[in-house]
Protein backbone atom coordinates (compact mmCIF):
# COMPACT_ATOMS: atom_id res chain seq x y z
CA UNK A 1 0.00 0.00 0.00
CA UNK A 2 0.99 3.58 -0.46
CA UNK A 3 1.54 6.04 2.59
CA UNK A 4 3.32 8.87 2.71
CA UNK A 5 4.98 9.19 5.76
CA UNK A 6 6.24 12.04 6.86
CA UNK A 7 6.74 13.80 10.68
CA UNK A 8 5.23 16.98 11.77
CA UNK A 9 6.74 18.22 15.64
CA UNK A 10 5.95 15.01 17.22
CA UNK A 11 3.17 13.59 15.17
CA UNK A 12 3.40 11.25 12.18
CA UNK A 13 1.71 12.17 9.12
CA UNK A 14 0.46 9.19 7.18
CA UNK A 15 -1.12 10.15 4.23
CA UNK A 16 -2.72 6.99 2.51
CA UNK A 17 -2.64 6.97 -1.11
CA UNK A 18 -4.80 4.58 -2.33
CA UNK A 19 -8.74 4.69 -3.50
CA UNK A 20 -9.61 1.85 -1.10
CA UNK A 21 -8.56 0.23 2.33
CA UNK A 22 -9.68 -2.78 2.49
CA UNK A 23 -9.20 -6.85 3.35
CA UNK A 24 -6.54 -6.21 0.71
CA UNK A 25 -4.42 -4.20 1.71
CA UNK A 26 -5.42 -2.68 5.47
CA UNK A 27 -2.97 -6.01 6.82
CA UNK A 28 -0.21 -4.03 5.33
CA UNK A 29 -1.28 -0.56 7.08
CA UNK A 30 -1.56 -2.52 10.01
CA UNK A 31 1.99 -3.26 9.57
CA UNK A 32 3.12 0.10 8.50
CA UNK A 33 1.76 1.75 12.02
CA UNK A 34 3.07 -1.10 13.97
CA UNK A 35 6.56 -0.64 12.66
CA UNK A 36 6.56 2.98 13.70
CA UNK A 37 5.03 2.19 17.52
CA UNK A 38 8.21 -0.03 17.44
CA UNK A 39 10.31 3.01 16.61
CA UNK A 40 8.74 4.61 19.06
CA UNK A 41 6.18 7.08 17.94
CA UNK A 42 2.92 7.23 19.75
CA UNK A 43 1.30 10.10 17.89
CA UNK A 44 -0.17 9.15 14.72
CA UNK A 45 -2.03 11.61 11.71
CA UNK A 46 -3.98 9.45 9.29
CA UNK A 47 -4.93 11.35 6.18
CA UNK A 48 -7.16 9.72 4.19
CA UNK A 49 -8.30 12.56 2.08
CA UNK A 50 -7.60 10.20 -1.13
CA UNK A 51 -9.71 7.11 0.36
CA UNK A 52 -13.16 6.57 -1.70
CA UNK A 53 -13.74 3.46 0.29
CA UNK A 54 -13.32 2.03 3.50
CA UNK A 55 -14.38 -1.66 4.67
CA UNK A 56 -15.20 -3.52 8.13
CA UNK A 57 -11.10 -4.53 7.74
CA UNK A 58 -10.04 -1.11 6.96
CA UNK A 59 -12.04 -0.30 10.23
CA UNK A 60 -10.35 -2.65 11.98
CA UNK A 61 -7.05 -1.45 10.89
CA UNK A 62 -7.47 2.00 12.22
CA UNK A 63 -9.01 0.91 15.47
CA UNK A 64 -5.96 -1.39 15.91
CA UNK A 65 -3.59 1.89 15.22
CA UNK A 66 -5.52 3.19 17.50
CA UNK A 67 -5.55 0.85 20.46
CA UNK A 68 -1.87 1.07 20.53
CA UNK A 69 -1.61 4.20 20.49
CA UNK A 70 -3.61 4.68 23.58
CA UNK A 71 -1.79 1.92 25.28
CA UNK A 72 1.74 3.80 24.65
CA UNK A 73 -0.53 7.20 25.84
CA UNK A 74 -0.16 8.82 22.64
CA UNK A 75 -2.88 8.97 20.08
CA UNK A 76 -4.14 7.81 16.66
CA UNK A 77 -6.21 10.78 14.85
CA UNK A 78 -8.14 10.88 11.76
CA UNK A 79 -8.25 13.98 8.97
CA UNK A 80 -9.56 14.09 5.12
CA UNK A 81 -12.57 11.61 4.93
CA UNK A 82 -14.90 12.13 2.51
CA UNK A 83 -18.54 12.17 3.42
CA UNK A 84 -19.05 8.44 2.80
CA UNK A 85 -16.29 7.60 4.63
CA UNK A 86 -17.50 9.10 7.28
CA UNK A 87 -20.62 7.65 6.87
CA UNK A 88 -19.47 4.49 7.48
CA UNK A 89 -17.74 5.86 10.92
CA UNK A 90 -21.15 7.12 11.93
CA UNK A 91 -22.67 3.58 11.05
CA UNK A 92 -20.26 1.55 13.24
CA UNK A 93 -20.59 4.29 16.04
CA UNK A 94 -16.58 4.49 15.60
CA UNK A 95 -17.16 8.43 15.69
CA UNK A 96 -17.30 8.18 19.12
CA UNK A 97 -13.87 6.54 19.31
CA UNK A 98 -12.02 8.47 16.95
CA UNK A 99 -11.39 12.07 16.83
CA UNK A 100 -11.80 13.42 13.38
CA UNK A 101 -10.89 16.45 11.79
CA UNK A 102 -11.46 18.33 8.32
CA UNK A 103 -8.02 18.77 7.69
CA UNK A 104 -4.30 18.46 8.48
CA UNK A 105 -3.51 21.50 10.30
CA UNK A 106 -6.81 21.52 12.51
CA UNK A 107 -5.55 17.83 13.57
CA UNK A 108 -1.61 18.52 14.25
CA UNK A 109 -2.65 21.46 16.12
CA UNK A 110 -4.69 18.98 18.57
CA UNK A 111 -1.65 16.94 19.68
CA UNK B 1 -40.85 -0.92 -16.89
CA UNK B 2 -38.98 -4.08 -16.32
CA UNK B 3 -35.34 -3.46 -16.36
CA UNK B 4 -33.39 -6.63 -15.47
CA UNK B 5 -29.56 -6.97 -15.24
CA UNK B 6 -28.12 -10.18 -13.83
CA UNK B 7 -24.26 -10.32 -13.51
CA UNK B 8 -22.79 -13.23 -12.57
CA UNK B 9 -18.48 -13.21 -11.73
CA UNK B 10 -15.83 -15.54 -10.73
CA UNK B 11 -12.57 -14.81 -9.76
CA UNK B 12 -9.33 -16.41 -7.86
CA UNK B 13 -10.01 -16.60 -3.68
CA UNK B 14 -7.53 -13.68 -3.20
CA UNK B 15 -8.42 -10.48 -2.11
CA UNK B 16 -6.75 -8.35 -4.98
CA UNK B 17 -9.91 -9.36 -6.63
CA UNK B 18 -12.20 -6.90 -4.34
CA UNK B 19 -11.97 -3.52 -6.01
CA UNK B 20 -12.92 -5.09 -9.45
CA UNK B 21 -15.83 -7.31 -7.77
CA UNK B 22 -17.03 -3.66 -5.59
CA UNK B 23 -16.56 -2.11 -8.92
CA UNK B 24 -18.54 -4.00 -11.32
CA UNK B 25 -21.61 -3.63 -8.10
CA UNK B 26 -20.83 0.48 -8.34
CA UNK B 27 -21.12 0.37 -12.01
CA UNK B 28 -24.35 -1.61 -11.69
CA UNK B 29 -25.91 0.70 -8.92
CA UNK B 30 -24.99 4.23 -11.12
CA UNK B 31 -26.72 2.39 -14.26
CA UNK B 32 -29.70 2.10 -12.14
CA UNK B 33 -32.85 3.65 -14.24
CA UNK B 34 -35.29 3.80 -12.03
CA UNK B 35 -33.94 4.62 -8.62
CA UNK B 36 -35.06 7.45 -7.03
CA UNK B 37 -32.41 7.68 -3.78
CA UNK B 38 -28.82 8.96 -3.82
CA UNK B 39 -26.96 7.06 -6.48
CA UNK B 40 -23.44 7.66 -5.00
CA UNK B 41 -24.52 6.34 -1.77
CA UNK B 42 -26.24 3.22 -3.16
CA UNK B 43 -22.97 2.85 -5.02
CA UNK B 44 -20.69 2.63 -1.62
CA UNK B 45 -23.19 0.56 -0.55
CA UNK B 46 -23.49 -2.24 -3.02
CA UNK B 47 -19.57 -1.99 -3.11
CA UNK B 48 -19.52 -2.27 0.96
CA UNK B 49 -21.74 -5.53 0.71
CA UNK B 50 -19.82 -7.22 -2.15
CA UNK B 51 -16.52 -6.41 -0.47
CA UNK B 52 -17.94 -7.61 2.98
CA UNK B 53 -19.33 -10.56 1.90
CA UNK B 54 -16.50 -11.53 -0.73
CA UNK B 55 -13.99 -11.18 1.72
CA UNK B 56 -15.79 -13.57 4.28
CA UNK B 57 -16.24 -16.03 1.63
CA UNK B 58 -12.04 -15.77 0.79
CA UNK B 59 -10.78 -15.60 4.60
CA UNK B 60 -13.29 -17.84 6.06
CA UNK B 61 -14.20 -20.62 3.99
CA UNK B 62 -11.57 -21.47 1.05
CA UNK B 63 -12.09 -24.05 -0.59
CA UNK B 64 -9.83 -27.01 -0.37
CA UNK B 65 -9.11 -27.32 -4.20
CA UNK B 66 -6.17 -26.28 -6.30
CA UNK B 67 -7.07 -23.01 -7.61
CA UNK B 68 -10.36 -22.16 -5.09
CA UNK B 69 -12.44 -19.46 -6.49
CA UNK B 70 -15.14 -16.90 -5.32
CA UNK B 71 -18.42 -16.91 -7.07
CA UNK B 72 -20.60 -14.19 -6.95
CA UNK B 73 -24.28 -13.20 -8.73
CA UNK B 74 -25.12 -9.69 -8.61
CA UNK B 75 -29.53 -9.07 -10.36
CA UNK B 76 -31.59 -6.51 -10.43
CA UNK B 77 -35.32 -7.46 -11.03
CA UNK B 78 -38.65 -5.56 -10.29
CA UNK B 79 -36.57 -2.88 -7.67
CA UNK B 80 -35.02 -5.92 -6.05
CA UNK B 81 -31.34 -5.97 -6.29
CA UNK B 82 -29.89 -9.50 -5.16
CA UNK B 83 -26.88 -10.46 -4.14
CA UNK B 84 -25.59 -13.97 -3.92
CA UNK B 85 -22.25 -15.13 -2.61
CA UNK B 86 -21.10 -18.45 -2.76
CA UNK B 87 -18.77 -20.06 -0.12
CA UNK B 88 -17.13 -23.85 -0.29
CA UNK B 89 -16.40 -23.35 3.64
CA UNK B 90 -17.77 -25.22 6.80
CA UNK B 91 -20.68 -22.74 7.29
CA UNK B 92 -21.23 -20.60 10.45
CA UNK B 93 -24.63 -19.61 12.70
CA UNK B 94 -25.52 -16.24 11.30
CA UNK B 95 -28.34 -16.44 13.65
CA UNK B 96 -25.97 -16.51 16.20
CA UNK B 97 -23.79 -13.64 16.00
CA UNK B 98 -23.36 -11.17 18.31
CA UNK B 99 -24.25 -7.44 17.13
CA UNK B 100 -20.93 -5.40 17.92
CA UNK B 101 -20.85 -3.59 21.02
CA UNK B 102 -21.36 0.27 21.04
CA UNK B 103 -17.90 2.03 20.52
CA UNK B 104 -16.37 -1.77 20.91
CA UNK B 105 -12.91 -1.55 19.71
CA UNK B 106 -12.83 -5.28 18.28
CA UNK B 107 -11.04 -5.28 15.02
CA UNK B 108 -12.93 -7.39 13.77
CA UNK B 109 -16.85 -8.56 13.71
CA UNK B 110 -18.54 -5.78 11.60
CA UNK B 111 -18.98 -6.71 8.25
CA UNK B 112 -21.88 -9.21 8.96
CA UNK B 113 -23.33 -5.99 10.96
CA UNK B 114 -23.03 -3.68 7.88
CA UNK B 115 -24.27 -6.13 5.32
CA UNK B 116 -27.77 -6.24 8.00
CA UNK B 117 -27.76 -2.24 8.23
CA UNK B 118 -27.58 -1.98 4.49
CA UNK B 119 -29.52 -4.86 2.86
CA UNK B 120 -33.55 -5.65 3.79
CA UNK B 121 -33.33 -9.09 3.57
CA UNK B 122 -29.98 -11.10 4.52
CA UNK B 123 -29.98 -14.88 4.78
CA UNK B 124 -27.16 -17.72 4.67
CA UNK B 125 -28.22 -21.43 3.32
CA UNK B 126 -26.43 -24.53 3.14
CA UNK B 127 -26.32 -25.74 -0.74
CA UNK B 128 -24.47 -28.67 -2.24
CA UNK B 129 -20.75 -28.76 -1.86
CA UNK B 130 -21.20 -25.31 0.41
CA UNK B 131 -23.38 -22.49 1.19
CA UNK B 132 -24.73 -19.07 0.19
CA UNK B 133 -25.07 -15.68 1.31
CA UNK B 134 -28.16 -14.34 -0.15
CA UNK B 135 -28.80 -10.47 0.69
CA UNK B 136 -31.44 -8.31 -1.42
CA UNK B 137 -32.64 -4.58 -0.88
CA UNK B 138 -36.00 -3.24 -1.89
CA UNK B 139 -34.66 0.20 -4.22
CA UNK B 140 -37.68 2.36 -4.69
CA UNK C 1 0.01 -18.36 -11.78
CA UNK C 2 -3.43 -18.91 -13.32
CA UNK C 3 -5.48 -16.02 -13.59
CA UNK C 4 -9.21 -17.40 -14.25
CA UNK C 5 -11.73 -14.75 -14.25
CA UNK C 6 -15.30 -15.36 -15.34
CA UNK C 7 -18.01 -12.53 -15.83
CA UNK C 8 -21.25 -13.14 -17.61
CA UNK C 9 -23.58 -10.31 -18.02
CA UNK C 10 -27.10 -10.22 -18.72
CA UNK C 11 -29.20 -6.47 -19.60
CA UNK C 12 -32.04 -5.33 -21.38
CA UNK C 13 -31.01 -4.73 -25.55
CA UNK C 14 -30.82 -1.53 -25.12
CA UNK C 15 -27.90 1.05 -25.81
CA UNK C 16 -27.86 2.73 -22.42
CA UNK C 17 -26.61 -0.51 -20.61
CA UNK C 18 -23.26 0.02 -23.09
CA UNK C 19 -21.33 2.25 -20.53
CA UNK C 20 -22.17 -0.70 -17.75
CA UNK C 21 -20.92 -3.09 -20.04
CA UNK C 22 -17.84 -1.50 -21.30
CA UNK C 23 -16.96 0.03 -17.87
CA UNK C 24 -17.03 -3.61 -16.47
CA UNK C 25 -14.52 -4.33 -19.36
CA UNK C 26 -12.42 -1.91 -18.33
CA UNK C 27 -12.43 -2.92 -14.68
CA UNK C 28 -11.37 -6.43 -15.66
CA UNK C 29 -8.31 -5.12 -17.85
CA UNK C 30 -7.37 -2.71 -14.51
CA UNK C 31 -7.34 -5.95 -12.00
CA UNK C 32 -5.47 -8.36 -14.66
CA UNK C 33 -2.15 -9.41 -12.95
CA UNK C 34 -0.10 -10.65 -15.85
CA UNK C 35 -0.86 -7.64 -17.92
CA UNK C 36 2.61 -6.37 -18.96
CA UNK C 37 1.54 -4.28 -21.96
CA UNK C 38 0.30 -0.28 -21.36
CA UNK C 39 -3.28 -1.36 -19.07
CA UNK C 40 -5.39 2.06 -20.06
CA UNK C 41 -4.87 1.23 -23.51
CA UNK C 42 -6.29 -2.52 -22.95
CA UNK C 43 -9.00 -1.15 -20.85
CA UNK C 44 -10.23 1.36 -23.78
CA UNK C 45 -9.58 -1.42 -26.56
CA UNK C 46 -12.00 -4.15 -24.06
CA UNK C 47 -14.43 -1.43 -24.24
CA UNK C 48 -14.77 -0.87 -27.64
CA UNK C 49 -15.02 -4.46 -28.63
CA UNK C 50 -17.70 -4.77 -25.93
CA UNK C 51 -19.56 -1.91 -27.11
CA UNK C 52 -19.10 -2.47 -30.66
CA UNK C 53 -20.63 -5.77 -30.37
CA UNK C 54 -23.22 -5.19 -28.08
CA UNK C 55 -24.07 -2.51 -30.88
CA UNK C 56 -24.52 -4.99 -33.28
CA UNK C 57 -26.20 -7.51 -30.96
CA UNK C 58 -29.12 -4.53 -30.34
CA UNK C 59 -29.09 -2.66 -33.38
CA UNK C 60 -28.82 -5.69 -35.64
CA UNK C 61 -30.13 -9.03 -33.94
CA UNK C 62 -33.11 -7.73 -31.56
CA UNK C 63 -35.20 -10.62 -30.49
CA UNK C 64 -38.88 -10.41 -31.00
CA UNK C 65 -39.23 -11.70 -26.91
CA UNK C 66 -41.16 -9.34 -25.07
CA UNK C 67 -38.32 -8.45 -23.07
CA UNK C 68 -35.31 -8.62 -25.09
CA UNK C 69 -31.93 -9.09 -23.68
CA UNK C 70 -28.45 -8.94 -24.44
CA UNK C 71 -26.24 -11.64 -23.29
CA UNK C 72 -22.54 -10.95 -22.87
CA UNK C 73 -19.55 -13.06 -21.53
CA UNK C 74 -16.03 -12.20 -20.26
CA UNK C 75 -13.35 -14.23 -19.46
CA UNK C 76 -9.43 -14.56 -19.02
CA UNK C 77 -7.64 -17.59 -18.64
CA UNK C 78 -4.03 -18.67 -19.22
CA UNK C 79 -3.61 -15.10 -20.92
CA UNK C 80 -6.16 -15.69 -23.39
CA UNK C 81 -9.58 -12.86 -23.05
CA UNK C 82 -12.69 -14.21 -24.73
CA UNK C 83 -15.28 -12.31 -25.40
CA UNK C 84 -18.69 -13.99 -26.49
CA UNK C 85 -21.92 -11.57 -27.77
CA UNK C 86 -24.71 -13.90 -28.42
CA UNK C 87 -27.24 -12.62 -30.14
CA UNK C 88 -31.33 -13.92 -31.16
CA UNK C 89 -31.24 -12.30 -34.55
CA UNK C 90 -31.02 -13.47 -38.46
CA UNK C 91 -27.41 -13.56 -38.16
CA UNK C 92 -24.99 -12.56 -41.35
CA UNK C 93 -21.86 -13.27 -43.14
CA UNK C 94 -19.14 -11.74 -41.24
CA UNK C 95 -16.62 -13.77 -43.98
CA UNK C 96 -18.31 -10.95 -46.77
CA UNK C 97 -17.92 -7.95 -45.04
CA UNK C 98 -15.79 -5.25 -47.02
CA UNK C 99 -13.15 -3.75 -45.61
CA UNK C 100 -14.14 0.26 -44.87
CA UNK C 101 -12.16 2.05 -47.79
CA UNK C 102 -9.14 4.27 -46.20
CA UNK C 103 -11.16 8.01 -45.67
CA UNK C 104 -13.93 6.26 -46.42
CA UNK C 105 -16.79 9.05 -45.59
CA UNK C 106 -19.45 6.19 -45.15
CA UNK C 107 -20.85 6.41 -41.57
CA UNK C 108 -21.18 2.95 -40.75
CA UNK C 109 -19.04 -0.10 -41.63
CA UNK C 110 -16.22 0.53 -39.17
CA UNK C 111 -17.32 -1.80 -36.39
CA UNK C 112 -16.44 -5.04 -37.40
CA UNK C 113 -13.24 -3.82 -38.65
CA UNK C 114 -12.19 -2.18 -35.31
CA UNK C 115 -12.91 -5.76 -33.74
CA UNK C 116 -10.85 -7.32 -36.01
CA UNK C 117 -7.75 -4.83 -35.54
CA UNK C 118 -7.68 -5.20 -32.17
CA UNK C 119 -8.57 -8.85 -31.48
CA UNK C 120 -6.62 -11.76 -32.38
CA UNK C 121 -9.42 -14.56 -33.67
CA UNK C 122 -13.06 -13.37 -34.46
CA UNK C 123 -15.67 -15.84 -35.11
CA UNK C 124 -19.32 -15.42 -35.66
CA UNK C 125 -21.63 -18.48 -35.57
CA UNK C 126 -24.89 -20.72 -35.68
CA UNK C 127 -26.13 -21.58 -31.93
CA UNK C 128 -29.71 -22.82 -31.16
CA UNK C 129 -32.16 -20.33 -31.21
CA UNK C 130 -29.08 -17.31 -32.48
CA UNK C 131 -25.73 -16.46 -32.90
CA UNK C 132 -22.06 -15.87 -31.18
CA UNK C 133 -19.80 -13.30 -31.99
CA UNK C 134 -16.58 -14.45 -30.25
CA UNK C 135 -13.38 -12.61 -30.13
CA UNK C 136 -9.89 -13.76 -28.42
CA UNK C 137 -7.07 -11.96 -28.01
CA UNK C 138 -3.87 -12.93 -26.49
CA UNK C 139 -2.70 -11.23 -23.88
CA UNK C 140 1.52 -11.36 -23.57
CA UNK D 1 -26.68 14.22 -24.43
CA UNK D 2 -24.91 17.48 -23.04
CA UNK D 3 -23.59 19.38 -25.30
CA UNK D 4 -22.66 23.34 -24.51
CA UNK D 5 -22.82 25.31 -27.69
CA UNK D 6 -21.56 28.63 -28.15
CA UNK D 7 -20.68 31.06 -31.67
CA UNK D 8 -17.50 32.99 -32.02
CA UNK D 9 -16.96 34.47 -34.70
CA UNK D 10 -18.94 32.65 -36.89
CA UNK D 11 -17.84 29.69 -35.82
CA UNK D 12 -19.94 27.11 -33.73
CA UNK D 13 -17.96 25.66 -31.14
CA UNK D 14 -19.47 22.51 -29.59
CA UNK D 15 -18.13 21.14 -26.55
CA UNK D 16 -19.28 17.54 -25.47
CA UNK D 17 -19.95 17.02 -22.23
CA UNK D 18 -19.59 13.61 -21.85
CA UNK D 19 -17.53 10.68 -21.06
CA UNK D 20 -18.40 8.60 -23.96
CA UNK D 21 -19.96 9.47 -27.48
CA UNK D 22 -21.46 5.61 -28.35
CA UNK D 23 -24.57 4.06 -30.14
CA UNK D 24 -26.03 5.43 -26.65
CA UNK D 25 -25.70 9.33 -27.45
CA UNK D 26 -24.45 10.05 -31.26
CA UNK D 27 -27.78 10.33 -32.62
CA UNK D 28 -28.48 12.83 -30.69
CA UNK D 29 -25.34 14.50 -31.09
CA UNK D 30 -26.37 14.12 -34.88
CA UNK D 31 -29.52 15.84 -34.73
CA UNK D 32 -27.85 18.40 -32.83
CA UNK D 33 -25.58 19.42 -35.68
CA UNK D 34 -28.13 19.29 -38.24
CA UNK D 35 -30.08 21.92 -36.20
CA UNK D 36 -27.22 23.96 -36.63
CA UNK D 37 -26.84 23.51 -40.65
CA UNK D 38 -30.65 24.11 -40.63
CA UNK D 39 -30.36 27.33 -39.08
CA UNK D 40 -27.91 28.16 -41.64
CA UNK D 41 -24.55 27.92 -39.45
CA UNK D 42 -21.87 25.77 -41.48
CA UNK D 43 -18.58 25.77 -39.51
CA UNK D 44 -18.28 23.90 -36.49
CA UNK D 45 -15.90 23.19 -33.92
CA UNK D 46 -16.05 20.20 -31.75
CA UNK D 47 -14.65 19.92 -28.40
CA UNK D 48 -14.11 16.51 -27.41
CA UNK D 49 -11.70 17.27 -24.35
CA UNK D 50 -14.09 15.55 -21.53
CA UNK D 51 -14.53 12.30 -23.96
CA UNK D 52 -12.76 9.62 -22.77
CA UNK D 53 -14.25 6.67 -25.07
CA UNK D 54 -15.64 7.18 -28.95
CA UNK D 55 -16.52 4.31 -31.00
CA UNK D 56 -17.87 3.62 -34.72
CA UNK D 57 -21.09 5.74 -33.90
CA UNK D 58 -19.56 8.42 -32.62
CA UNK D 59 -16.98 8.40 -35.09
CA UNK D 60 -20.28 8.06 -37.86
CA UNK D 61 -21.28 10.82 -36.00
CA UNK D 62 -18.78 13.61 -36.58
CA UNK D 63 -18.30 12.13 -40.67
CA UNK D 64 -22.06 12.98 -41.01
CA UNK D 65 -21.73 15.92 -39.47
CA UNK D 66 -18.43 16.34 -41.36
CA UNK D 67 -20.06 15.84 -44.71
CA UNK D 68 -22.68 18.38 -43.97
CA UNK D 69 -20.64 21.24 -43.59
CA UNK D 70 -18.91 20.39 -46.49
CA UNK D 71 -21.68 20.10 -48.84
CA UNK D 72 -22.51 23.69 -47.52
CA UNK D 73 -19.16 25.05 -48.17
CA UNK D 74 -18.14 25.10 -44.65
CA UNK D 75 -15.99 23.02 -42.30
CA UNK D 76 -16.33 20.76 -38.91
CA UNK D 77 -13.33 20.42 -37.07
CA UNK D 78 -11.97 18.90 -33.90
CA UNK D 79 -9.87 19.68 -31.19
CA UNK D 80 -9.24 18.35 -27.41
CA UNK D 81 -8.70 14.82 -28.31
CA UNK D 82 -7.52 12.59 -25.49
CA UNK D 83 -4.96 10.55 -26.40
CA UNK D 84 -6.93 7.22 -26.55
CA UNK D 85 -9.46 8.64 -29.05
CA UNK D 86 -6.80 10.40 -30.94
CA UNK D 87 -5.49 6.62 -31.50
CA UNK D 88 -9.31 5.54 -32.81
CA UNK D 89 -9.04 8.23 -35.85
CA UNK D 90 -5.87 6.57 -36.54
CA UNK D 91 -6.92 3.35 -36.24
CA UNK D 92 -10.03 4.23 -38.60
CA UNK D 93 -7.75 6.77 -40.67
CA UNK D 94 -9.95 9.32 -40.05
CA UNK D 95 -7.38 11.74 -38.91
CA UNK D 96 -6.46 12.03 -42.67
CA UNK D 97 -10.28 13.63 -43.19
CA UNK D 98 -10.84 15.59 -40.00
CA UNK D 99 -8.55 18.92 -39.41
CA UNK D 100 -7.59 17.99 -35.71
CA UNK D 101 -6.20 20.70 -33.25
CA UNK D 102 -5.16 20.50 -29.76
CA UNK D 103 -6.86 23.90 -28.52
CA UNK D 104 -9.40 25.55 -29.27
CA UNK D 105 -7.59 28.57 -30.07
CA UNK D 106 -5.64 27.24 -32.75
CA UNK D 107 -8.90 26.05 -33.89
CA UNK D 108 -10.81 28.99 -34.32
CA UNK D 109 -8.35 30.34 -35.84
CA UNK D 110 -7.59 28.27 -38.06
CA UNK D 111 -11.12 28.99 -39.83
N1 LIG E 1 -18.78 -17.30 4.63
C1 LIG E 1 -18.45 -17.60 5.94
N2 LIG E 1 -18.07 -18.86 6.27
C2 LIG E 1 -17.74 -19.16 7.54
N3 LIG E 1 -17.77 -18.28 8.55
C3 LIG E 1 -18.15 -17.02 8.29
C4 LIG E 1 -18.52 -16.61 6.98
N4 LIG E 1 -18.86 -15.30 7.02
C5 LIG E 1 -18.73 -14.92 8.30
N5 LIG E 1 -18.29 -15.94 9.07
C6 LIG E 1 -18.07 -15.93 10.54
O1 LIG E 1 -18.76 -14.83 11.09
C7 LIG E 1 -17.85 -13.99 11.82
C8 LIG E 1 -18.26 -12.55 11.73
O2 LIG E 1 -18.04 -12.07 10.41
P1 LIG E 1 -17.92 -10.51 10.16
O3 LIG E 1 -19.04 -9.83 10.85
O4 LIG E 1 -17.78 -10.30 8.70
O5 LIG E 1 -16.59 -10.06 10.90
P2 LIG E 1 -15.08 -10.54 10.68
O6 LIG E 1 -15.02 -11.26 9.38
O7 LIG E 1 -14.32 -9.27 10.75
O8 LIG E 1 -14.78 -11.43 11.87
C9 LIG E 1 -16.50 -14.31 11.25
O9 LIG E 1 -15.47 -14.07 12.18
C10 LIG E 1 -16.61 -15.78 10.91
O10 LIG E 1 -16.38 -16.57 12.04
N1 LIG F 1 -24.96 -9.43 -34.66
C1 LIG F 1 -25.27 -9.11 -35.92
N2 LIG F 1 -26.41 -9.62 -36.49
C2 LIG F 1 -26.73 -9.32 -37.77
N3 LIG F 1 -25.99 -8.51 -38.55
C3 LIG F 1 -24.86 -7.98 -38.06
C4 LIG F 1 -24.45 -8.24 -36.71
N4 LIG F 1 -23.27 -7.60 -36.51
C5 LIG F 1 -22.98 -6.95 -37.66
N5 LIG F 1 -23.93 -7.18 -38.60
C6 LIG F 1 -23.94 -6.68 -39.99
O1 LIG F 1 -22.64 -6.30 -40.35
C7 LIG F 1 -22.62 -4.94 -40.79
C8 LIG F 1 -21.32 -4.25 -40.40
O2 LIG F 1 -21.27 -4.07 -39.01
P1 LIG F 1 -20.28 -2.99 -38.38
O3 LIG F 1 -18.93 -3.17 -39.00
O4 LIG F 1 -20.36 -3.10 -36.92
O5 LIG F 1 -20.84 -1.60 -38.90
P2 LIG F 1 -22.27 -0.91 -38.66
O6 LIG F 1 -22.93 -1.63 -37.54
O7 LIG F 1 -21.90 0.50 -38.35
O8 LIG F 1 -22.97 -1.04 -39.98
C9 LIG F 1 -23.87 -4.31 -40.18
O9 LIG F 1 -24.33 -3.24 -40.94
C10 LIG F 1 -24.85 -5.47 -40.17
O10 LIG F 1 -25.45 -5.61 -41.44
Amino acid sequence: MMVNTTEKGGVVLMEIREERLDAHNSGDLKAQMLNLFEEGKINLLINLKDVRFVDSSGLGALVSGYKNASARNGNLKLCGLQSQVKSMFELTRLHRVFEIFPGTEEALASF
Amino acid sequence: MNEHIEVDIKVPNQTRYLSLIGKIGEDIARTLKMYKGNREELAYQINLVLTEATTNAIRHASAESPSPHVHITISIQEQTLRIRVFDEGQGFDISNLPAPAPQSLDEHGRGVYLIRSIMDRVTYRQLDGGHVLEMEKTLG
